[in-house]
């Protein structure tokens, strides 16, 4: 099934250029999606293939963009709502977790929301504290909107399809750096090749410790799983994909083979998904854990401009590692 | 001029009757306790507004307004006994006792419903329109927003949009005066709150007299004609709120420049009164109608009560957790391990 | 030291009147606390004792509050800035996280922002979704500002008078259920009782269990170790005050002698303050742990209207005494 | 018509050539990959928007923009050498490094800073001004905010909050044709962005033509005087950008007509021109003084750039948390469970 290798950033433009096609219900919507063709270019050649009224470039007007996808996707629409990166979607917060989660819940299932709103997340490059966010636990933590993080091209692909076909509002969140990451995708004709919301994957398999990441997180727990393989050290790296909601039957079933953890995010470290899952684990799998359960996130403090810092700041395979190395 | 034939004043009044009943009765059951909560905002003084403009849409048009919507709700011809249960938080209640006075709705009716964040509903109302315009339909969205509102972001990111996509939202301000204890003045730096749409190039059809629902209608009909044809406009309806910002508004009570300011309203403004009093000048043989329709409301809003006390709450998990989405599975207490997925 | 009884609302009241009278540069500002006499009537009397110059009602412009705030204080004021409840905070996410939270840090230092927000949090009273959160996690997520959050009236006292002497920025929310709650206060003449920024109490010493809990969820676990004592089972309570920074010493202490802990709190269950306490707990006392760690939350759905539903989502004592006997 | 003393002019121009080396030094430097990142927004072009409206401004006046901020650093009198240092992330930097392009400020200098999210600096310009009127001073808070952020909800809250309060603000529009890649009236419905003024019964200067440093200085004065005695004012500047909305703007090369555009202002509105030919038709003998200006301002760039290489990066835990409070004792990695308490 898997066809040829592209970037996950075309895997989700291939996504969304397929839906569009497919459901004239969908269309896309935000800062720089037309004419600029995106600023991390997904949506480049939309505007020549769909016109004006499917790929709307929307002001600076982040609230409004939140909203306005509500209302559109109440009315019957299927609207994938762009925020430029995922630090403009703060402005929206009150948009997504109030009213995209809940309008069908206070009016006790009248109106479906069916939209999915996008966004580049992560940090690095030099982006500074105001732009260097990957919150996406903050968003998961209200109940009403999935929240789903891909980690490679086929993942992306199978995913956005799934978020723009659901009826119920989707966040969708795209690691800037994992956009020119090439990967395998479904072959050309299964353009009906959906990921179920709220289904993890095992990326690799593993008998030692388990590794529980999401999206960029993926990296760097497989590149400490090789490194620690020749350690002889066999690490089982689960992508959670979704952060709501959680696959945790799949971490489980893990953990009971490994019974050991660590989970690793590109997020800040508290009140974030490795606070999440090592809660369930300890509480789950109390009998089955045979040392603590690791966290490694980047560091508590807001992300600095300066290159060496920033780095410091943020995980690594090695960081992975030595975490690992405290529990086996 | 746009002129309203008999019928047409005469089931306004209906309407206008309707609704002062409904909400002076939400008034007395709450304060016996027989209706619960922090929150229930009133639209008695409002109601030549609401009746007026929305006498100029015709059914596949669209509404939606904040957290003041009774009467919206009333007008639109949603069931007075489901819109009580609803106050009661029953389960026959018309958001199932979910949403409560702040979130009636009315797919039906095409009634959007009623919002609790000020501004929030706003993006949603460009929303709405724009689904309209993107099938080529001229259906108008009607969209009722405060003058208090007019402050905050939502407000000023929802018209700029409806304006350059041209959506044919008719943005109706309620301008009573106040956003609950803080007068317009205090609020805004520009008080004709009508001239704010020049902010965004979008059409003024300028300041009505929101409780003359003769005029209010008049100007409705042309900005929803323009709206249809050609892309948002702006009103600003003067109107008051009787019964303060919400039950538990205690300022009426303790400010005593509000009070003498209520009196003269409701002496002088009347809106129930002025659209009798034009009327009873037009139209002969119509007091006895007038008169059935204060009975009229009367029953009804009694047998809407006698229904929502009758009706049983909602008790258990599974209907707490119903609808927070689409095919959940979720149907029982929190589960934090098992999955809301779809399909 | 503890002087006479007066309710939470009185002693916050208190505490902003005298640091008012004691700073000229502390002023407040926020919707309807000055005409109004605030919404939660904190600000009741302030308007006629220190006029509109250091009483401001502004409009409902909450990303303004939060900005304008961050402004004022930079240039040398102290401004204590309200959010009518912390639900309308969400349009301040980005003021709150993104500009008080981050200018000192990348400025590198070059300007203080000595700040408060203050929120009313809390749910229940049939509120309905969009207006019943405790989200005070979410806002403690991001490193930045402080984020304290009192059970009764000398903590909030205390805790209120340090966060307007500090130097840096506090979101501080007030259960409104505590609100009317009476309780001891320090002596009249204890103008200066500061409970210090970080620092958790214990509200009651047990030996069987540790409680964990802040603000409202503190009640609840009060209430649920006097059920358990009749029952032979000795709880201690934790009152962690701040979620950031958290006082996880305290919490350590307790745990070391209890060996079980049961978490509590009136947020929503996931990516909470319930996930962090627990990963920190197993990470660091895992030696120590007899048992899974529980967590007592609201449930993991909007709130509703309806008051029987409403109830049924909210943790309680008996929640609470539940969890215990899970693992005691 | 305020006419500014030889001294004046000659000084904007040392000021406005000394810009545009040190954007145009930092735009060859990214090429080259001596700076890094992703975002550097250059004020090629704006000079004489910050020159001509800075020069009304006396020193204890407050100074706030967005993340086009190295011009307005340079007007105020900051060392080049510290905010060359600070584009490559230096110790030296004058935010240490931590802040970069965007974040450029000088608590020295009066200079509140330049921010990376649009409009997020609105109501910290309006808290600013707050503080003076708080203490009865007359210092005004001159604000530039881009054509693209009036269309935020920041905009419409923190303008009107400044007319409610009578706050000395100047809102300085710069308007230079486009938020990114979006043309002004496709992002804003109301064209004429000092008329958004009218919104918040706010007075305005209307539009100034932005490359012409004798005209913007003569609105900033008036519009400086009205603020200092009476309340916040609109100013628009139209003006352009020289090099695309930032290093990663790769749409003046994509798109044909941007580029055209682009020639055209820089042949017939260039601001260093057009001062150049004021000066000269003005004042005899200051060629060489123009020529010294031009020549002072590579060599004080050049410096700037030495002095930046040879400064070391910050790469210590030490450092990568300190200031992020005040008294903090989180010097050190991150320990989750050590409070950073104050005090
Ligand atoms: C974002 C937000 N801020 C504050 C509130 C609290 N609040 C509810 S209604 C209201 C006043 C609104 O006034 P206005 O828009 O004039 O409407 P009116 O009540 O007069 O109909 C306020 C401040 C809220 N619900 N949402
Ligand atoms: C809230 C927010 N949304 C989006 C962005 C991305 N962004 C950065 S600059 C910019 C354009 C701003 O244009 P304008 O205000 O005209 O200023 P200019 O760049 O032209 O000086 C955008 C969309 C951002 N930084 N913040
Ligand atoms: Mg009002
Ligand atoms: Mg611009």
């Amino acid at each position: 099934m898997a066809g040829r290798n592209v970037a996950m950033r075309e895997a989700i433009r291939r996504a969304l250029q397929e839906e569009m096609r497919r459901d004239e219900n969908v269309f896309v919507m935000g800062e720089e999606v037309a004419y600029w063709q995106g600023t991390h270019r997904v949506t480049r050649g939309f505007l020549e293939e769909f016109g004006e009224r499917r790929v709307r470039d929307t002001p600076i007007s982040e609230m409004a963009i939140g909203g306005v996808a509500v209302g559109a996707a109440m009315a019957g629409l299927r609207p994938v709502a762009e925020f430029m990166t995922i630090n403009f979607a703060f402005l929206a917060l009150d948009a997504i977790a109030n009213h995209a989660g809940k309008v069908r819940y206070f009016f006790d299932g009248m109106f479906k929301v069916p939209l999915v709103y996008r966004a580049a997340s992560g940090w690095g490059n030099q982006a500074t504290a105001s732009h260097s966010h990957s919150p996406e636990p903050i968003f998961a933590h209200f109940p009403g909107v999935y929240v789903g993080c891909p980690s490679n091209s086929m993942d992306a692909y199978g995913m956005l399809k799934a978020s723009i076909r659901d009826d119920n509002p989707v966040l969708f969140t795209e690691s800037i750096a994992l956009y020119p990451k090439p990967g395998p995708m479904p072959d050309d004709e299964d353009t009906d090749y959906l990921i179920p919301i709220g289904k993890g994957d095992i990326k690799r398999e593993g008998t030692d410790v388990t590794l529980v990441a999401y999206a960029r997180g993926v990296d760097w727990a497989l590149g400490a799983a090789r490194q620690l393989a020749r350690e002889g050290v066999e690490a089982e790296v689960v992508d959670l994909r979704w952060l709501r909601p959680l696959d945790m039957d799949l971490v489980y079933r893990s953990f009971k083979k490994t019974n050991r953890c660590v989970i690793v995010e590109e997020s800040l470290p508290m009140y974030s998904f490795g606070s999440e899952i090592a809660a369930l684990l300890q509480e789950n799998m109390f009998d089955y854990m045979d040392a603590p359960i690791k966290r490694v996130a980047a560091e508590d403090v807001p992300l600095p401009y300066s290159k060496e810092i920033e780095l410091l700041a943020l995980p690594d395979a090695q960081k992975v590692v030595d975490a690992v190395k405290e529990i086996v | 001029m746009a002129s309203p034939s008999k019928e047409m004043l005469l089931d306004w009044y209906r309407q206008m009757v309707l609704i002062r009943e409904f909400e002076e009765t939400c008034h007395r059951l709450y304060e016996e306790k027989r209706i619960t909560g922090v929150y229930m905002h009133l639209y008695s003084g409002h109601e030549a507004s609401g009746v007026g403009s929305m006498a100029a849409l015709r059914p596949s048009d669209h509404v939606i307004t904040a957290y003041r919507d009774h009467g919206i709700a009333l007008i639109l011809g949603m069931d007075p006994g489901a819109v009580m249960a609803e106050m009661m938080g029953k389960k026959t209640g018309s958001s199932g006792g979910k949403g409560g006075s702040m979130h009636l709705a009315s797919a039906e009716h095409n009634f959007w419903g009623g919002y609790a964040i000020v501004g929030g509903h706003l993006p949603l109302a460009a929303g709405i329109a724009l689904e309209a315009r993107y099938r080529g339909s001229d259906d108008v969205t009607m969209t009722y927003v405060g003058d208090g509102a007019t402050n905050n972001g939502y407000f000023h990111e929802s018209l700029n949009m409806s304006s350059i996509w041209d959506l044919p939202v008719v943005w109706i301000i309620e301008n009573n005066g106040y956003g609950m204890g803080t007068e317009v003045d205090r609020a805004s730096g520009q008080i004709e709150l009508h001239r704010k749409a020049e902010a965004y190039g979008i059409k003024s059809f300028g300041r009505v007299n929101g409780q003359d629902a003769l005029e209010v209608y008049d100007i409705a009909t042309q900005a929803v004609d323009y709206a249809r044809n050609h892309g948002p406009v702006v009103v600003e309806h003067v109107t008051y709120r009787y019964r303060g910002h919400g039950v538990s508004d205690k300022q009426y009570d303790a400010r005593e420049d509000m009070s003498a300011e209520l009196r003269e309203w409701m002496e002088c403004r009347e809106p129930i009164k002025i659209l009798r009093d034009q009327i009873l000048k037009k139209h002969k043989g119509v007091k006895a109608t007038l008169a059935s329709h204060e009975e009229e409301a009367r029953r009804i809003v009694k047998a809407a009560v006698e229904f929502a006390e009758a009706s049983e709450l909602p008790k258990s998990y599974q209907e707490l957790f119903q609808n927070t989405y689409v095919n959940s599975n979720l149907v029982h207490k929190t589960d934090m391990s098992v999955g809301a997925g779809s399909d």
